[in-house]
């Protein structure tokens, strides 16, 4: 940012009491608190960030750049491995673009099945999320309860799909498994823990004086500057922004459920702390549906064995936990693998808010804040 | 017998620290060795039976005002060696001299005139002084004493002010 | 020798405050000139703590207590100076404080 | 002589084992009560129940490499986790544990020493910890550590005007500087000065918490933001001192505590002619439970609460505690002259 | 009982109140209503208090509520005393009638001022009940002051008070030259009565009316020579005369009645101008031992009384004359005191305050009627447009007449009778003053309610039309004609009606079957101690007594004799003013010369103006003069000199003195070129410097030692 524009913010700034020069901080990329190899260079004023240089980049492995070699089934398993906490909902967001592509029709049993693993996985998301983010604020109770918590979602997966983290769970025009027996029955018992253990965590936080003070006017952000920075998700929402992908683009079957987006509406990290709770709840609340509606019929619909999607381009974007994930996909109809291959990463977008959110914080704001807008490195690096 | 011991033992650990306060190059040490001779000086006056003030030493002086040094010492984050210029007309060395003249003609006054009376420090002591040391200097304090008293609050307020006014980067 | 009378006292204390007198001439550095008055400060201190006990009455520390009081006060204010000093010339060199002069 | 000198080395000997044990079980006993509250089971691999675990730690850092950072002022260096620990210990000599008691034909008193400015001694020798910290941060000389010394010295300067402006209100209510006189006058008075000293107790406790910096005060340590504080450059049997002096610290805080507001060794409701059986439990067992209650509820908020950002702390130390401790100086100052 | 200190305080609470927050934010009826209830509850305070004292075995109650000036060594005749003052209030049957009375009649004026001085922008009237409270604070913390001092400050309080409300139409030139007469004559009543205290304190060594008294009562009486205790009896009386508007310094009180009427009848009739008779009852014993104060006082209080009759037989202005009736009551009173008769004085002095207050209010009730006319030659006839009025101020006058059995019949016949025993001429001045009394009242109802109405007319037709406001009397709307007043000013009237019927029953007299009660009331005030015989005052009171018994048929036809007096006057009213009003005319031209001196009061005024005002005019203007001829000419005749002198020694200046200093400074200029070495900026060189110092004294000590 140019100098001029720092000066003047420097001026806005209540001097601190001992003068020193300004220090730069290096936080990260070894760094418990940037949920993994994230590296932020602070400039600060005493224990004031004047500004903050988001480097990115320690873990990128050209997930597009892989893609471009790979079949389109192969893919699959490459977005396993981008948003590695929530690994369903890139999964899907990858198969709804080819689908989107080649013009396939998915069956109605494997659209719920699809949502209900995508709401897991949201839940299972934003378990880690807030266990991490209330541990970068102390709170460290509250991150092995919600662990706790997650393990059960993974055990979910593990039985439906085998693998706890990097489930590879769907397939262009479907799913490659159905649920395996008794499964509805633990995800309902799932559901009622799960509830219970939510009014558990609020218990801990949501009223709690030292989490007020940490969290409520930290990195305010009002709707119009959240949209001009690209936010997008929770993160989004938590500035009074409606905007969610499910309602307002239904893919799968969200248009066959009932569920309300929560907003904030001041936009500071309360908020989007707010917001995420809520979001468990609808979540809770559409898988139930979605359990009790799920129809028979099969679960993969008519594609052919080698997919190779017509000459072509599209985009589409899911809701993921992060926010709205989004693939672009180039076909030239001919070879089979995709000619182009670019993601909108939630993470990314989110992260670039960052330093204008930390801008005047105190150093301890700053991993309450990236806590406070959920990001996952392997998914912001790709 | 003890007494001389450990008297002396004190006397030249004060007076080595002291020396190690001015001459150490690191001024970090020397905040160190300044803390250390106060300690020892407060050793000093519980020797002198004054406990209540070897609190106060160790409570003002070594646990507060030091710690201002060094917090002091820190920020003063130095990008050369402060030392280096050297003013030609600091007359260092008469300096020195004219401060070992002085001690030596102090030193002699001292025992020339002490020499008649003799009165023993270590004198058994009272017992009210003994016991009542903290509230004899209570009662003192705030009786005979409670204007000046009242006059130095004023000065630590005023002292304090004056700090916070002189450290905030602007007025 | 062995019986310690106020006279040693008195001449410790000299010598302590002689050796902060050394250090306020010899050093440059304005931190260690603070701390060598808070040297003589306490030579101060140690002779009436041993006048008091020769008198065996405690307004001699009652005076180290004003005296204590007025060290912290001198220390904070004195520290404040060097810092709003230090904040506009970089230095603590007392040779280089001497912006004063006609 | 063996009155002068050999049974207050012993003492001396005893209790610094008792205290140097107590502190690395206290350890044991931090992890095993987080980890029941966090539905965890904790350390269970060294002896049954981990009961050994802390001798394992010990070995572990004890045997550990020794690193001194390359640019680091060894000598200071060397010398701040010895400046942390030696004033965490020598504040035991003027606890009281219990009266004096007739062991093997001798009145032996259950402390080392019992001075007149008791409760100023320990302000004073705890006004000492805070150079090992700024030392060992500064000694590092490296950003984290610094900036966390500060923070921590900062932190433990404000705070001790709080607590400091707590115990005199309750000297007000003892009129007396000595640790057994303030027992023996709560003990005069049929009441324990908790009861009679309830803002005081709270600011001491909450002054407490911050002094040890305890959850939700720890800040200078914070992990997520400092990446382990003052000590961050330290390993080894360094860092175990660093380690072991903040355990031992809060043993100190909770002793103090129990003696000044608890009653020290005696039994609860001393003034209750009915309770008189719990005599029989002799006092210095008192006073260990009422200390281990006491560092139970350290653990306890550290498993429960969030932790304060540096600002809100200072803020409640200077806008809140301070004011209300003076407020409570004033107001028992008032009350001892009207009644 | 010993909240009596609350009593002055609440009506001061009241002024405070209405006075910082009532000017500016207080509505007309909120700062009615603070004023009125402060003078509520002090009044019920007051009640209570009384009625404690009636039930109380002790007649003195002392309550010391702080100390005002701790003990300060001063000078007295027996050498070095203590002079200390506490804040010490005395409730006793004096200050116990004085504080109903006062709280009494204070609470019922302002409740009638609430309606009086609605006419008022809010601010004013916030303002008027301020001052009004503030002048009961003081008044009520004169009559209730255990010392001199105390007193003193009620006593300058109420003056101030006084001063303020004269001229609380300050835009009005007379009424602010009103104000500041009254203060500049009472501050020469004041120079008396603080000389009276000084010499007090120089000659007792305490402050205190009770103690003063003990020491009077242990000297003895001075009959032959004027003694100490004469001397401080006449400055006191002199501070009286100041207060209470007598020969010579009456002066002020007619003028005073440019104030608003409920501030004539509060102050220049009820209460404050009393404070010099109650002063001097307060310090009875004082003044029994001073007989020739006493003849003195007598004699100025009995030709006042006279004097000022006289002068209110001819005045027109309805206020005037109840002016200079009050004045002449006043002497009355003065007269009983003097006399020896100080419960007949401070009887008098209570039933006054009713029927007075009553006239006052009365006529301002009128004069309110009248759309503030205030001149009776254009009033007339009013009976029937305000009949409450009329009665009430009836009964006023035939109290004030001396028409049984109305108050002012007993207090008054006490007097006349006490007077009679004591100094026959003297009572041949009193029983002339209650005939021309009896006259002028009854001249003023006379002109005011009887006969023809001879004020400015009024539009009939609109004016009372169903439609229009009745509540419009202020002077904001049209005047509609004389009507009667609001209940908020009648009902006080009617109040002040009943009290100037019943209070004279207190005292009725022994020869009429009563037994005097208020005398023997209010007795321990005067005596030194209740119990003690203190010589000479009970002595004196016993002989009096004596000859009470001896003349009952004297006495009873004393009465006789002078409700007889007074019938003629309200007679000869009657005949001049109703029944044949051209005989006035026929009068006044007959002895024109009389009329005249009269009707200009005297020629005191001009008399003052002449002597006082122009003595001190010359005297200032011969001051100037010799100012502006012989010390300016000694101070020109010395300029000439200087200059002369200064021309020689500006020679000498010039090349000696001017020589020296320029080489002082040329040579401070070239050996600071040298010098300014010195400073170096080093602050060890400094040090060193001291250190050298010290090198030097510890070397000289060590060599001379």
């Amino acid at each position: 940012m140019p100098g001029d524009e720092v000066s003047a913010m420097k001026a806005d700034l209540p001097s601190p009491m001992f003068d020193t020069t300004e220090m730069v901080l290096n936080m990260g990329p070894q760094h418990p608190s940037t949920h993994g190899v994230l590296r932020i260079v602070l400039k600060l004023d005493g224990e004031r960030v004047v500004d903050a240089d988001v480097v990115v980049g320690y873990l990128h492995r050209g997930i597009e750049k892989l893609s471009e070699n790979r079949d389109w089934t192969q893919i699959i398993l490459l977005t396993d491995r981008m948003d590695y906490v929530a690994a369903a909902s890139t999964n899907l967001g990858y198969c709804e673009t080819v689908e989107k592509l080649m013009s396939v029709e998915v069956p109605r049993r494997a659209r719920y099945i699809r949502t209900i693993l995508n709401e897991l996985q949201r839940v299972a998301s934003h378990c880690l999320w807030l266990g991490t983010h209330a541990m970068d604020i102390g709170a460290m109770t509250v991150f092995l309860y919600a662990f706790r918590e997650r393990e059960l979602i993974l055990d979910l997966f593990e039985e439906y799909c085998g693998a706890r983290l990097t489930y590879n769970s769907m397939r262009v025009g479907g799913l490659p498994l159905d649920i395996p027996p008794g499964w509805d029955r633990k995800v309902n018992e799932f559901c009622d823990i799960m509830d219970s253990k939510l009014t558990e965590y609020e218990t801990l936080l949501t009223h709690n004086r030292i989490w007020l003070e940490r969290t409520k006017d930290v990195g305010v952000i009002d709707g119009p500057e959240a949209i001009a920075l690209g936010l997008c998700g929770p993160t989004l929402r938590g500035s009074g922004v409606g905007r969610d992908v499910r309602k307002d683009e239904p893919y799968a079957a969200y248009d066959e459920f009932d569920f309300d987006v929560p907003i904030g509406t001041r936009g500071d990290t309360y908020d989007r702390y707010l917001v995420r709770i809520e979001e468990f709840r609808q979540s809770l609340r559409i898988i139930r549906q979605a359990m009790d509606g799920l129809p028979e019929g099969p679960i993969v619909g008519k594609v052919p064995r080698l997919i190779k999607p017509p000459a072509g381009e599209t985009y589409h974007a899911v809701e993921s936990p992060k926010g709205e994930i989004g693939f672009f996909i180039a076909s030239d109809g001919r070879s089979t693998n995709p000619y182009r291959f670019r993601v909108r990463a939630p993470s990314f977008c989110n992260l670039q808010g960052l330093p204008r959110l930390v801008r005047g914080h105190l150093v301890a704001d700053v991993v309450a804040l990236i806590g406070s807008i959920d990001i996952v490195l392997g998914e912001v690096d790709r | 017998m003890a007494e001389a011991f450990v008297f002396y033992g004190l006397a030249a650990l004060i007076l080595g620290f002291a020396v190690l306060v001015i001459s150490t190059r690191n001024t970090v040490h020397s905040v160190l060795y300044l803390v250390v001779n106060f300690l020892l000086v407060a050793m000093l006056y519980v020797m002198l039976g004054a406990e209540f003030l070897a609190a106060i030493q160790v409570l003002v002086y070594a646990g507060g005002i030091v710690v201002l040094y060094l917090f002091v010492v820190m920020l003063v984050n130095l990008k050369r060696p402060p030392e280096t210029h050297q003013d030609p007309r600091r007359q260092t060395r008469l300096g020195l001299a004219l401060a070992g003249a002085v001690l030596a003609e102090l030193v002699a006054i001292i025992v020339y005139s002490s020499t008649g009376e003799s009165v023993p420090a270590a004198a058994p002591a009272e017992a009210g002084m003994v016991e009542g040391n903290v509230e004899q200097i209570g009662m003192l304090l705030y009786t005979n004493y409670l204007i000046p008293f009242e006059v130095a609050s004023v000065l630590l307020l005023v002292a304090m002010i004056g700090a916070i006014v002189l450290a905030k980067r602007e007025l | 020798m062995l019986e310690i009378t106020t006279t040693h006292y008195l001449v410790l204390s000299a010598a302590l405050f002689m050796i902060g007198v050394i250090g306020v001439m010899v050093r440059r550095n304005i931190i260690i000139i603070f701390m060598s008055i808070e040297l003589m400060l306490n030579a101060v201190n140690v002779n009436l703590v041993a006048f008091s006990q020769q008198w065996q009455h405690v307004v001699g520390q009652v005076f180290a207590v004003f005296v204590i009081a007025v060290a912290a006060a001198e220390a904070a204010v004195g520290l404040g100076i060097i810092l709003a000093f230090y904040r506009n010339k970089e230095t603590v060199n007392i040779d280089e404080m001497n912006v004063m002069r006609w | 002589m063996v009155d002068t000198i050999v049974i207050p080395l012993l003492k001396i000997a005893i209790l610094l084992n008792a205290v140097l044990v107590a502190v690395s079980y206290l350890v044991l006993l931090e992890r095993k009560v987080i980890a029941f509250v966090q539905s965890r089971l904790g350390p269970m691999r060294v002896g049954p129940h981990g009961v050994l675990q802390p001798i394992a730690d010990a070995v572990k850092l004890m045997t550990k490499e020794d690193i001194t950072p390359a640019r680091a002022d060894r000598w200071v260096f060397t010398a701040a986790p010895i400046m942390v620990m030696v004033p965490a210990l020598i504040v035991f000599a003027v606890i009281p544990f219990g009266p004096e008691v007739e062991l093997f034909g001798r009145s032996v008193p259950l402390y080392i020493t019992d001075i007149n400015i008791g409760l100023l001694y320990i302000v004073s020798v705890a006004s000492l910890g805070v150079y090992g910290i700024i030392l060992g941060g500064w000694a590092s000389n490296s950003k984290y550590p610094l900036l966390s010394s500060l923070r921590a010295s900062a932190q433990l300067i404000s705070y001790e005007v709080a607590v400091t402006m707590t115990l005199v209100s309750l000297v007000l209510m003892a009129g007396t500087l000595s640790m057994v006189g303030i027992v023996e006058s709560q003990r005069d008075a049929g009441l324990w000065f908790v009861f009679a000293q309830p803002v005081a107790f709270a600011i001491f406790f909450i002054g407490g918490l911050a002094e040890t910096n305890r959850a939700p005060f720890d800040m200078p340590e914070a992990e997520q933001e400092l990446t382990g504080g003052f000590h961050t450059e330290y390993s080894g049997m360094r860092f175990a001192l660093f380690f072991l002096a903040e355990y031992a610290n809060m043993i100190v805080i909770s002793s103090v505590a129990t003696t000044l507001f608890l009653g020290g060794w005696l039994r609860p409701f001393p003034g209750v002619e009915g309770l008189a059986f719990l005599d029989l439990i002799p006092a210095w067992i008192w006073f260990v439970l009422k200390t281990f209650v006491f560092l139970y509820v350290f653990l306890w908020i550290r498993a429960t609460l969030p932790r304060y950002r540096y600002d809100q702390l200072m803020r409640l130390g200077w806008k809140v505690l301070i004011p209300i401790a003076i407020g409570n100086v004033i107001v028992t100052g008032v009350a001892k002259v009207l009644l | 009982m010993d909240v009596i200190w609350l009593i002055p305080i609440l009506p001061g609470i009241g002024a405070a109140v209405n006075g910082l927050l009532g000017i500016r934010f207080f509505s007309k009826a909120q700062s009615a209503a603070v004023a009125c209830g402060s003078m509520g509850l002090a009044a019920a305070l007051s009640i209570y208090a009384f009625v404690q004292l009636l039930g109380s075995e002790s007649r003195v109650h002392d309550v010391v509520v702080a100390t005002w000036i701790p003990a300060i060594a001063l000078e007295t005749v027996d050498g070095i005393g203590a002079f200390a003052v506490d804040w010490a209030f005395r409730l006793d049957p004096l200050s116990g009638m004085m504080i109903l009375v006062v709280s009494g009649i204070g609470l019922l004026i302002h409740i009638y001022s609430t309606s009086y001085m609605h006419g008022e922008s809010d601010a004013g009237y916030a303002r008027f009940f301020c001052y009004l409270n503030l002048f009961c604070f003081f008044m009520l913390t004169l009559v209730l002051g255990a010392n001199l001092l105390v007193m003193f400050v009620g006593w300058e309080g109420v003056g101030l008070c006084s001063y303020l409300l004269i001229g609380f139409w300050y835009q009005k030139q007379s009424a602010s030259d009103a104000g500041k007469k009254a203060f500049l004559v009472n501050r020469i009543g004041d120079w008396g009565f603080v000389l009276g205290i000084f010499l007090i304190f120089f000659t007792f060594g305490t402050l205190d009316f009770r103690e003063v008294a003990a020491g009077a009562a242990a000297m003895p009486i001075e009959t032959a020579e004027f003694g100490v205790i004469s001397l401080i009896c006449l400055f006191l009386f002199v501070g009286a005369t100041g207060k209470s508007a007598q020969i010579p310094l009456y002066v002020w009180l007619p003028d005073a009645m440019e104030g608003p009427t409920p501030v004539s009848a509060l102050i220049h009739a009820a209460t404050m101008v009393t404070a010099g008779v109650y002063m001097v009852c307060r310090n009875a014993v004082l003044f029994t031992h001073a007989p020739m104060v006493m003849t003195i006082v007598a004699v100025i209080g009995g030709v006042t009384a006279l004097m000022a009759a006289s002068i209110g037989l001819t005045q027109t202005d309805i206020k005037r004359v109840l002016a200079y009736s009050t004045v002449s009551q006043l002497g009355y009173m003065f007269l009983a005191t003097g006399v020896g008769a100080f419960a007949a004085g401070a009887f008098h002095l209570m039933t006054h305050a009713f029927f007075k207050a009553l006239l006052f209010l009365g006529s301002g009730s009128v004069i309110h009627a009248m759309n503030d006319e205030q001149d009776m030659r254009h009033m007339g006839g009013l009976k029937t447009f305000m009949p409450v009025t009329f009665v009430t101020m009836l009964v006023g006058t035939l109290a004030i007449a001396g028409i049984p059995p109305l108050a002012g019949f007993f207090s008054k016949d006490e007097i006349l009778f006490q007077t009679f025993l004591h100094n026959r001429v003297l009572w041949i001045l009193a029983v002339a003053t209650a005939g021309m009394t009896a006259f002028y009242m009854f001249r003023l109802m006379a002109m005011t309610f009887y006969g023809e109405y001879r004020g400015p007319a009024w539009e009939h037709g609109e004016g009372h039309d169903a439609g229009e406001d009745h509540s419009d009397h202020d002077g904001h709307g049209a005047w509609h004609g004389p009507h009667e007043s609001p209940t908020a000013m009648t009902g006080p009237l009617m109040a002040l009606a009943v009290g100037a019927i019943v209070a004279g029953f207190v005292g009725i007299p022994a020869a009429l079957g009563g037994g005097n009660a208020i005398e023997h009331f209010l007795e321990p005030s005067f005596t030194v101690e209740a119990t003690e015989e203190a010589g000479p005052v009970a002595e004196a009171a016993g002989e009096a007594e004596e000859v009470h018994e001896v003349s009952h048929a004297a006495e009873l036809g004393l009465m006789a004799l002078s409700i007889l007096v007074a019938l003629g006057g309200i007679a000869l009213a009657h005949r001049l003013y109703i029944r044949r009003p051209e005989l006035a005319e026929a009068w006044r031209a007959r002895w024109a010369g009389a009329h005249r001196l009269l009707l200009n009061k005297y020629y005191v005024d001009e008399l003052y103006q002449s002597t006082v005002v122009r003595g001190t005019m010359s005297g200032g203007r011969g001051l100037w003069r010799f100012d502006g001829r012989v010390v300016d000419g000694a101070v020109n005749g010395t300029g000439w000199l200087t200059l002369a002198s200064s021309w020689c020694s500006q020679l000498f200046d010039r090349y000696v003195v001017d020589g020296a200093v320029n080489l002082v400074g040329w040579s401070a200029s070239e050996s600071s070129f040298s010098l300014r070495r010195i400073q170096t900026g080093l602050i060890q060189n400094y040090a060193l410097v001291m250190l050298l110092g010290v090198f030097v004294f510890v070397s000289i000590y060590l060599l001379v030692r």
